[in-house]
Order: C-alpha cells, then sequence, then structure tokens
C-alpha cells in the first residue's frame, strides 16, 4: 500500500487525544520520568474521552492523518463517572464504519491509560507507531486541496 | 483581526536543550495572526511574567500563546498573569513543549519541528477562543442533613458549631439510629446510650439545629448552594409544639398489641407511643395502622388523658420547601432480610436471632431488661452459636446476598461473646467464621481477649443446619481445622446478618442526582481523596450510608463532611467552571438525548417561543444547561444529533482547528 | 386449557397411588391432566455435569410436545420434575448447552428455547386452581391431622431454577395441608435428604438420615408425612415402621380430603 | 483397585463448568452435607484438591460415590463453586475410562427389594454407570 515516490521522507502523522484527567498526565508522567517514544505523535487535549466527537477523527484522515488514538480513563474510574464508557461505545460503532470505509481497524484506537501509567503511554504509542509505520501512508479519505507535502 | 502573542521558554535548559526556542519564537512570527513572539528563560518567574505582561498592554494583545510546560504546571499562574492587565484569562492557550516534547525527545532537530507544530496548534486555537466569564451563584446559608443517626447528628452538630443553620429529616419519630439501639460499643465496652443520648439532647437543644422528625424527603432541586428541597412531614397526629412527652397517653391507650420496631418487634408497645425514653424530640405519635379511633372511630382516650390538647387525630401529611446550600446523606443502614437464609430456621424458631436482637436482649433497657432471657420461653442460654457471615461475602444474589464485607460483624460478635460471659460465666460460646477481621486500634486485641481470657470457641467453619427440636437447636457445622462434621444442641443461635444500605437510599439518590454502587452505596467523588463528597457538587456523604463502618469512622467521617459543608457555606458566592456545555437554541430539537447522557442532571427542557420568519410565534421545546450544575465533560456535545450542543473552552471549532493546525 | 401430564416411570408402576389420586383430585378440581402420548424416561436425576447432552434429550422432547400443545407440562414425581424444570431452565440459559442440543434435534426438524412452562402439581393447585377454591373442594377436611410435609431435596432445589418457593423455609404443601384442613407441622428437616439412591449400595446412610427426618418430624408433633419423590416415600416408609408416623403420598391424603377416595 | 489413571484440573473444570478458584474456604458445604460421615473427603476438600491437582487422589475414593446429589451445597455455597458439581465431574472422569462403571447390571438382582420405585434404579444406574 506504500507509495513509493515520497516514502523516503514520509512519517506518519498521528493524531492523540487524550483526556485532561487520565491520559494527559500520563503523558506528562511520561515526560516527567523522560521515557521516549515517537515525536510522530501529537496530542490534542480534551475535558474527556467523551468530548471527542467522531467529526474530528473523520477531520483528521481527511487533513491527512495516518492513524489516531484515543486515551482515556480506565473503566470506573472516569472523571465524570460514565463519560469513557460512551467513548467506547461510540469509538465501537465509528470504528468499523471507518472500516468499512477503508480506513483500516488498526489505524484508530481506544486506549485506557491512568495518570500513574508514564510506562503504558509510551508503551502504547510505540506500539501504535509501529503499527501505522507498517500500514503506510492513509490517502483513503484524505482531501487532496488540503494536503501539504 | 486576531493579534496573538507567542511566549517560549526555555524552562532553563529543560526545554533549551532540545528544543532550538529561539527557531519555534521565529516560526510564531510566521504564522498569520501572530503580532509578537518572543524566548525567555523562565516564563513562570515574575519577570517572565511581567514580559507577557507588557507585551498584551504594549501590543494590544486578543490571546497569548505561553510554549511552556504542562498546563497543569502553569496554566493558572499565566491566567492570572494576564487576567491582571485586563485580559480575559480564557484567551490564553499553553502549548507543552516539556513534559511533552523536550523531555521526550532526545534529537533537537525533531523536538523543535514538534515544537513548532505544538505552538501553532495553540495559536489555531487561541484565534477561535472567547472571553469566558465563570458565572456566580449566591450561596444559602443552611444545610440539609438527611438522617438522624451519629453520622447525621454529629455531621449537623459540627456544622451548626461553626454558626450555620442545619435541619436534620429523620424519617422515625426519633432521631438517635442504630447507635440508641446498641447496648455496649466496641472495643471499649462502654455504654451506647451513655454517649448517644447526651448527643441527641445537645442536637435537640441546639439553636442552630431544627429538627424535622417523623419526615422525609420527596423532591430535590436546584444545585448547589441554591438546593429546593421539599420535605414531607408525616401526620403525626400530635401536635408537636404542645405535647410535652408526659407519656400518659401511651399508658393509657387501649391498644397494646403492636409490634415495638425499636426493640426489634421482641416486645409491644401502645398505638400511642414514644419510641424511647430518652427519645428526641420527646413527642408522642399515633401509629394510623393500630389507633383504634383512626381506624374504627372509637375510643379517644388519648385526646381525653392529654393535659396540652396536643392529640388531633384529623392531622394530615404536610409538604414543606426549604432552600439548602447544602445537602448531607446519612441515611445509614438496615440489616438484611435473613428469610431466604433458613437453613439457620430463623423464621422457625424464636430463639434465632440476628445480631441487633441479640443487642436488644442485652440491653438493660431492652424487653427483658437486660436480663438474657431467650425469647420462646424466658429461660437464660447456656450455649449460645454465632453465626458469622450471614449474607455477606456471597457472590449469589438469589437469596439477596451481598459481595462485599460487613466489616462490623466479627467485632460485635467478639463483644456479645465477652459480655455474655461477662454476666454469665458458664455460658458456652461457639463462634463460627471464615476469617476474623480486625484491622483497627485495640480491635484484634480485642478479639484475643474473647478467646484467651473468656474462652470463648472460635471455629474457622460455617454452620449449615439449625434444626429446632425438644426446645433445643440443634446445629449442624463443620469445623474446618479438625476436618470434622459438628452437632451442637444449642439454646440459642445469633446470626450476623449482612448490613445493607437504608431502603430509601436508591428513592433519594435519585432525587440528588448522587451516584451509587451495585450494592446502592453511595459513591464516593473520589475514593481516596475526596471520600466524604458525592460527584455532585453540593451533595455530601456522611456514615454508612457510603459503606460499612463502626462508630468511630463514622464520626471521623460525619466530622469531615460537615468541614466541607463549612467551606462551602463560607463562600457568599460560588464561581462556577466557564468551560461548560451550552445549546444553540436555533438548533436544538428538543430531543432529550443530552439530558439522558449528563451525569449530573444539568440538563433541563424549557418550552420556548420563537419568532418564525412568517411573523409568527412557535414554542418549541428546547434543552437548557444550567452551568451552575455542569462540569463540562463534553458527553452532551457528541450525542447531540444537531449539533446545538458545544462545550465552551473545547469547542467543536476550537478541536477541530488544532486537528488540522496538527496535520498541516 | 390443556395440562399436559408427563407421569414418568415410577408413577406408572410402584407409584400408581401417587399417579391415580392426582389424576382424579386434578379432574375434580377442574384442571385435568392429559397425559402426553410417547414420553421417554427423565433419567431419575439431572445431570450437574455440564458436557453430558444426550441423556437431556427425552426431556427436551417432552418439552417441545407440550410446547406445541398448548404450552404447560405438569409432572408429580419429584424427579421428574426436577429435570424436566432445570432441562427448560437451562435450555433457556445456557447458551452453549441449548446450542448442542438444537443440533441434535435439528435432525427431526425441531427447534427450542425453552418456551414451555413447567409446573408441579403442587404449584398447578397453588396458582391454576388456587388453594382457597381446593380448600371450597374439601369434602372430608383432615381437621386435627397433624401432617408433616417432606420436601426432601429434588422438589425445591436448586431454588434458582426451581423457583417454586423459599427452597429454605417453603409454604406451598403447608399450605395445601391447610387448605385441607389438617395442621401442617414445621420441621427443620423437610428438606435435608432422604439418602436417595445410595439405597441400592448401602443402606446404612439413608437409614441414619430417615431416622433423623422422622425423629425431627415426631418432636415437632408430627403425626403422618406426605411427599410427592417416590424414592423419599420408599426410603421414609421402610424406616418409618415401629415410629408411629404414617407416610403418604400427597393426593393421596388430597384425595381423601377431597372424597374422591374413601379415608 | 488403586489405579495411577488420573485427569487434569482443566478436564475436570470442563466437565463441572465450576471455578474452585471462587472458594472462600467457609466451610458451608461440609457443614451442610448429608453424607459427611460416609466420605473420605469432604466436600471443601474436593474444592481445594481439584484446584492443586489432586484428582487422582479423589477418583480413587469413595467418597465419589457417596454424593447424594442432594444439591444442598449448591443451595447454599455463597460463592457458587458447587462443590457436587465438582464431585460429579470426578466421578464421571472415573465412570468414562474403560471399565470404570461402578454398577454393573450383574450386581442388580440381589440388592432389589420388591418396593423399590424404579426411579431409584434408574437414578443410580444414572449415577454409577457411564
Amino acid at each position: 500500500m506504500q507509495m513509493t515516490s515520497d516514502n523516503e521522507t514520509w512519517e506518519p502523522k498521528i493524531i492523540a487525544f487524550c483526556c485532561n484527567w487520565c491520559s494527559y498526565s500520563g503523558a506528562d508522567l511520561a515526560g516527567t520520568n523522560r521515557l521516549n517514544y515517537p515525536a510522530n505523535v501529537k496530542i490534542i487535549r480534551v475535558p474527556c474521552s467523551c468530548r471527542i466527537n467522531p467529526m474530528f477523527i473523520l477531520r483528521a484522515f481527511q487533513r491527512g492523518a495516518d492513524g489516531v488514538i484515543i486515551c482515556g480513563c480506565h473503566p470506573g474510574d472516569c472523571h465524570y463517572m460514565t463519560g469513557n464508557y460512551h467513548t467506547r461505545r461510540r469509538m465501537t460503532l465509528l470504528f468499523s464504519m471507518l472500516d468499512y470505509l477503508g480506513i483500516e481497524k488498526e489505524r484508530t484506537r481506544v486506549e485506557w491509560v491512568s495518570a500513574a501509567e508514564g510506562q503504558r503511554f509510551v508503551d502504547v504509542m510505540d506500539d501504535f507507531v509501529g503499527q501505522i509505520t507498517k500500514l503506510g501512508r492513509c490517502r483513503r479519505l484524505e482531501d487532496l486541496r488540503c494536503r501539504t507535502n | 483581526m486576531q493579534k496573538i502573542g507567542v511566549f517560549v521558554c526555555h524552562c532553563g535548559t529543560n526545554i533549551a536543550a532540545t528544543v532550538d526556542v529561539e527557531a519555534v519564537a521565529e516560526a510564531a512570527r510566521h504564522v498569520p495572526g501572530v503580532v509578537y513572539a518572543t524566548d525567555y528563560t523562565y516564563m513562570c518567574s515574575q519577570s517572565g511574567q511581567d514580559l507577557i505582561k507588557d507585551a498584551v498592554k504594549k501590543y494590544g494583545l486578543t490571546g497569548v500563546v505561553v510554549c511552556s510546560c504542562s498546563p497543569r504546571m502553569h496554566e493558572k499562574t499565566f491566567r492570572k498573569a494576564v487576567d491582571s492587565v485586563g485580559m480575559n484569562p480564557y484567551l490564553l492557550e499553553i502549548a507543552n513543549i516539556r513534559e511533552q516534547c523536550s523531555w521526550v525527545h532526545k534529537d533537537k532537530e525533531i523536538g523543535t519541528k514538534k515544537a513548532i507544530a505544538l505552538m501553532k496548534a495553540a495559536v489555531a486555537k487561541a484565534e477561535l477562543d472567547s472571553p469566558l466569564t465563570a458565572g456566580e451563584t449566591p450561596v444559602v446559608k443552611r444545610a440539609l442533613v438527611i438522617g438522624g443517626g451519629i453520622a447525621g447528628m454529629q455531621t449537623a452538630l459540627d456544622i451548626a458549631d461553626a454558626g450555620y443553620d442545619v435541619d436534620i429529616v429523620e424519617k422515625n419519630p426519633t432521631i438517635g439510629g442504630k447507635m440508641a439501639q446498641l447496648d455496649k460499643t466496641f472495643p471499649t465496652l462502654d455504654c451506647s446510650s451513655c454517649i448517644v443520648t447526651p448527643k441527641m439532647v445537645e442536637v435537640g437543644q441546639n439553636e442552630k439545629i431544627h429538627i424535622y422528625s417523623y419526615s422525609e424527603v420527596t423532591n430535590v432541586s436546584g444545585f448547589v448552594g441554591n438546593f429546593k428541597v421539599t420535605i414531607k412531614r408525616k401526620a403525626r397526629y400530635v401536635d408537636e409544639t404542645k405535647c410535652t412527652g408526659c407519656g400518659l397517653c401511651t399508658e393509657k391507650c387501649p391498644m397494646k398489641k403492636v409490634p415495638n420496631e425499636f426493640n426489634l418487634g421482641l416486645n409491644n408497645r401502645s398505638a400511642v407511643y414514644i419510641p424511647f425514653a430518652q427519645a428526641v424530640p420527646k413527642v408522642a405519635t399515633i401509629d394510623p395502622n393500630y389507633c383504634l379511633m383512626l381506624n374504627k372511630g372509637v375510643c379517644g382516650l388519648c385526646s381525653k388523658v392529654c393535659g396540652a390538647g396536643a392529640i388531633n387525630y384529623k392531622d394530615t401529611d404536610k409538604e414543606i420547601e426549604v432552600e439548602y446550600g447544602a445537602i448531607v446523606a446519612a441515611t445509614g443502614y438496615e440489616i438484611m432480610d435473613v428469610s431466604k437464609y433458613d437453613e439457620y430456621a430463623y423464621s422457625q424458631s424464636p430463639d434465632v436471632v440476628t445480631s441487633l436482637e441479640y443487642e436488644r436482649l442485652m440491653n438493660a433497657a431492652g424487653p427483658t431488661g437486660g436480663e438474657l432471657l431467650r425469647p420462646s420461653d424466658h429461660k437464660r442460654p447456656k450455649t449460645i452459636v454465632f453465626v458469622q457471615c450471614v449474607g455477606s461475602r456471597e457472590c449469589d444474589s438469589t437469596r439477596g446476598g451481598k459481595p462485599y464485607c460487613s466489616k462490623i460483624c466479627c467485632m460485635y460478635t467478639a463483644k456479645h461473646a465477652m459480655l455474655t460471659k461477662d454476666h454469665y460465666p458458664d455460658t458456652d460460646i461457639y463462634v463460627f467464621y471464615i476469617d476474623v477481621r480486625t484491622p483497627g486500634k485495640n480491635f484484634d486485641e480485642f478479639y484475643r481477649r474473647a478467646v484467651e481470657q473468656y474462652g470463648v470457641h472460635y471455629i474457622k467453619g460455617a454452620v449449615g443446619k439449625v434444626t429446632p427440636e425438644n426446645g433445643k437447636l440443634i446445629v449442624q457445622a463443620s469445623d474446618l481445622l479438625m476436618n470434622e462434621q459438628l452437632t451442637i444442641d444449642a439454646d440459642m443461635v445469633v446470626l450476623a446478618a449482612a448490613i445493607e444500605p437504608s431502603h430509601s437510599a436508591r428513592h433519594l439518590a435519585t432525587m440528588l442526582t448522587a451516584s451509587m454502587d451495585t450494592n446502592d452505596w453511595f459513591t464516593e467523588a473520589h475514593p481516596k481523596l475526596r471520600p466524604v463528597e458525592s460527584p455532585t457538587a453540593g451533595v455530601f456523604l456522611s456514615g454508612v450510608c457510603q459503606g460499612p463502618k463502626d462508630i468511630p469512622e463514622t464520626v471521623a467521617q460525619a466530622g469531615a463532611a460537615a468541614s466541607k459543608v463549612i467551606g462551602l457555606l463560607s463562600k457568599d458566592k460560588l464561581a462556577g467552571n466557564p468551560c461548560v456545555a451550552h445549546s444553540d437554541e436555533m438548533m436544538c430539537t428538543g430531543c432529550s438525548q443530552c439530558a439522558d447522557v449528563c451525569p449530573y442532571g444539568a440538563i433541563t427542557y424549557v418550552d420556548k417561543e420563537f419568532r418564525m420568519r412568517d411573523r409568527t410565534t412557535k414554542v418549541r421545546r428546547v434543552a437548557q444547561v444550567n452551568p451552575a450544575v455542569c462540569q463540562g465533560c463534553g458527553a452532551c456535545t457528541v450525542t447531540c444529533p444537531s449539533g446545538a450542543m458545544d462545550l465552551n473552552g473545547f469547542s467543536n471549532s476550537e478541536i477541530m482547528a488544532e486537528v488540522d493546525a496538527l496535520c498541516r | 386449557m390443556v395440562y399436559n401430564y408427563f407421569p414418568g416411570c415410577t408413577l406408572k408402576e410402584k407409584a400408581q397411588d401417587l399417579d391415580t389420586w392426582g389424576r382424579r383430585c386434578a379432574e375434580v378440581l377442574g384442571v385435568p391432566l392429559t397425559e402426553i402420548p410417547e414420553w421417554q424416561c427423565c433419567g431419575g436425576v439431572y445431570p450437574l455435569s455440564k458436557d453430558e447432552i444426550a441423556i437431556r434429550l427425552s426431556s427436551v422432547r417432552a418439552l417441545i410436545y407440550a410446547r406445541d400443545n398448548g404450552g404447560t407440562l405438569v409432572t408429580l414425581c419429584s424427579a421428574c420434575h426436577n429435570v424436566l424444570k432445570q432441562t427448560n431452565f437451562d435450555i433457556a440459559d445456557d447458551e452453549n448447552f441449548s446450542l448442542k442440543v438444537n443440533n441434535y434435534i435439528a435432525s427431526d426438524g425441531q427447534e427450542y428455547h425453552g418456551e414451555t412452562k413447567v409446573l408441579h402439581y403442587l404449584e398447578l393447585l397453588r396458582d391454576v386452581v388456587g388453594f382457597d377454591a381446593v380448600k371450597k373442594a374439601v369434602k372430608n377436611p383432615l381437621t386435627g391431622r397433624k401432617i408433616g410435609a417432606y420436601y426432601g431435596c429434588l422438589l425445591l432445589r436448586p431454588g434458582r431454577k426451581m423457583a417454586m418457593d423459599n427452597p429454605e423455609n417453603p409454604r406451598i404443601m403447608e399450605d395445601l395441608l391447610s387448605a385441607i384442613g389438617a395442621t401442617p407441622v414445621i420441621y427443620a428437616q423437610r428438606n435435608e435428604c432422604c439418602g436417595g439412591y445410595l439405597t441400592l449400595e448401602d443402606s446404612d446412610l439413608p437409614e441414619k438420615r430417615v431416622k433423623r427426618i422422622l425423629a425431627n418430624a415426631k418432636a415437632q408433633g408430627a403425626e403422618m408425612l406426605i411427599t410427592a419423590c417416590p424414592l423419599c416415600f420408599y426410603n421414609l416408609k421402610k424406616y418409618a415402621e415401629g415410629t408411629g408416623v404414617e407416610i403418604r403420598y400427597l393426593t393421596d391424603v388430597l384425595a381423601e380430603a377431597l372424597g374422591v377416595k374413601e379415608g | 483397585m488403586a489405579s495411577n489413571y488420573t485427569v487434569t484440573p482443566e478436564e475436570i473444570l470442563a466437565i463441572s463448568g465450576v471455578n474452585p478458584r471462587r472458594c472462600m474456604k467457609c466451610g458451608r458445604c461440609t457443614a451442610t452435607c448429608p453424607a459427611f460421615a460416609e466420605m473420605e473427603y469432604h466436600p471443601h476438600q474436593f474444592v481445594a484438591m481439584v484446584e492443586s491437582g489432586r484428582i487422582g487422589e479423589l477418583m480413587n475414593s469413595r467418597s465419589i460415590y457417596r454424593c447424594l446429589s442432594c444439591m444442598a451445597c449448591i443451595e447454599r455455597c455463597p460463592r457458587q463453586v458447587d462443590p457436587a458439581r465438582l464431585i460429579e465431574a470426578v466421578r464421571l472422569a472415573v465412570e468414562r475410562k474403560q471399565g470404570g462403571n461402578h454398577l454393573i447390571p450383574d450386581q442388580v438382582p440381589e440388592r432389589l427389594e420388591p418396593d423399590m420405585p424404579q426411579q431409584l434404579l434408574v437414578s443410580a444406574y444414572r449415577k454409577y454407570t457411564k
């Protein structure tokens, strides 16, 4: 699936949505502990994983993202009590729809990372970036008018 | 046109070592909308903050982006800084280029590239930021405590002590709760009544505390600082203001065959009654299920003998509405119904009792005047078997079993065993246990005393069957350490029945929008750090309603809940979190889906008149978010099918702009 | 309304009393029982293992017949009742079991998911006829007779699946005894095992068990015990001699009260 | 008659559908068992021994034929471990092997008594043979 022409310079673009209370803190903890993970991962802070509108994910793929990962509190630990349960259900639906559209299921993921799990955040990101790198560029939904490279 | 200022922090070398901060500032200067960009060693220092403040004034900035550490560190600091020079604090954004960039990458080129991307995303968001103002609501300086047991009383006393008015709503005719029914308390064996009745008097006499006894909460509306609560005052048929509590009516009442609930039905009371001698308020109540006058229209004796003229057969339930700033749930517990565990023959023999019944049988003010006599024949029991964990620690709920440990049983059983041995040293006592759980100050020593000094037989095993026969209770049990099946001819069997939440608690939780676990215990806002607050702002938890506890723990939690209430009531106004949801009334279709997902009950519906294009008006049902209740999770924004819901501070367009910027 | 009836092997042979009087009483009470054709033995005991499928199929066939002919299946024998009701419960509750059974019966073009309502004769009296109606139909009330109900193990357990009464403190037979004018005697051993089939191999334990049960019943004042289980009946009767406690089938006593049988 | 033939705990768990790890060792099964005195290994021991893999000992024990399947332990077990199911599973493991039947038809006539109900024979046959 990889394009040969621009493959040498290609770096996967990965958007990570992190909830403010658990996963964003988990990502901060990874930093505090100086644990390295690929720079392709760029984090957007949201109050809760249930704030993530499927539109944001579609938009990311339109704008050329190669993978989107959603991180929230572990089930039962949501700061807002039930937010991550909504996320879990919504994303299951969305991901199967995306799969149908040709965005492979491996390009999207929901992970639970607590504020204490800096190492887990790193492990998850390493794994996800590796997975996306293998899959190659994602052009299925890309809006060519928005392409910048 | 927006005028954004970008400030890049070196954080000493924390950032500057892996990120070319000057390059980031330089890149910022080329971003449309950015009118000023600079870098500095420590942005959070006083001089760093001054740098931002000066730039805001000098360039008339409409937005500020600080590229520094995590917003969890210094977002507040920088927001305060810009606020001090007249800029709305919510126009400031942080790009986290330390924890999420310089500290996790080693290559300076890669780090710089990512820092620039993060800066651009923050600028994109800042361009769309709108000024937000936290709403302010006044606080009603009065608290409501639901439940008048030791938890509710302690919370009320502590709140009153700080000078605030408190109301206690108690469903029974008197306050005092379960503790008033206990004989002695572990591990000190001091008399329960001797410590709880003075508390009850203190509550009754405190000018700041008002007791609504024989009353129930029937409706709760409003939000933190401004609750409106409907209290139903059940018809008592006795005027509380006139009754002197002399008790003459209870003596003269001819209907004396009413099971006495204070003694758990072990003896009878009259139809007009005062639950016990130290009741607060000491006022009589007529039981409408048994009163001859109310049921058959004949009698009227109590009215005739009442010198105060307090009896009123025409009394009805009354509802009153009161406003409160804070609500404390202190609804306590009940003893589980053990009739499904009838292998222990509770329904078949009066000599099989629950621990609370045993407590009354030991109590000097109980049905036997403190002499331990078994209910069937009023003889003194020589052999008593205590069965632990009846209904506790079960995973099968068909019999109403509870998955949790009831926590207090091990200790009160050791207490019962010792007290019994104290009074009647020749009694043989067997305790069948799964584990003896005694964490707590002086608890294990207490239990060991029962074994070592008093010679109570603790047997690791269980009771399988109790067969009442020829005036005895034949107990078939296992002794796991001996690998034996035992048969004990006992005179009494005492069941340590599981405790469960008050049956009124779930209904109350629904009214309070406070959450509960699967066992109907109230859930705390955080299991470690916010143990006395419910997740619903302004609702606090005191005592066993949150989970099984003994008396000292209950009192400690009651005091903690009171201090939280005092903290709330001491404020004149409450500043809300401005990052809350709001609905666009023009787009809202009134479908209710947002209200369904809101964990806080912050969304209500109103019928609103809209002007149509043809100059007619139309009434539509639209969602309204109460900003004082909304916590800003955003669940509603995604659920909303029409896109009418949005979240301040994390709006759809703001997050979309961040996505766009990061993908560029 | 058709009440399909599964008599079971023993009621056709050694326990004909239980069967005959059960049918006659049902007729008198206006709920005549229709024996289903070609029933096969229930197996006597319900397998406690997960992986025994074939031996439960005969029950499933009876249940299917009942479903297609009115929807109700009445049994009288405690053992048949236990097997049929547990099978019916499991097929609705245990997906794996249901799948395997349906694979078997698919060859007959059948499918079954637990639609039939399985009733014990006592449930028929309590829930369909009503004990008040039974009381009205009594011709020879057993006034003053102190009778203990013996439930044994199969009638009520496992309580979750039998869902007939509180398995630890049942009332259904006591209520029937009250309805026919007798004084029910409650004794704790009424739901403890009689020793069951062990009697074939080693009669020591059944003897011990029965003596314990009889002693308890007698101590509580019972002159007679009634049961719905032929095996309990056999074990009880074997060791009841000389104790002065009479052992009878519940339908036998019911028939006496209803005047169907000369007392 | 002791045999070295044994099966794994996993097989027992598959036959019984029981999870012995749920057991909290309260002893209610052994307290309630009417056949306690006839058993070498008691219901709570079945649970512990299956979990620790000592199934061979159980298979060679007379205890497996002494369970009455009265379901009292199933009814009263607070953890849904259901010891009777484990006992049944061990017995089935024995009976399913070659020559494992505990009751052979030839033995039946000598034990028959005139009043024995059919149900008794059917049940005993179900319990003691493959």
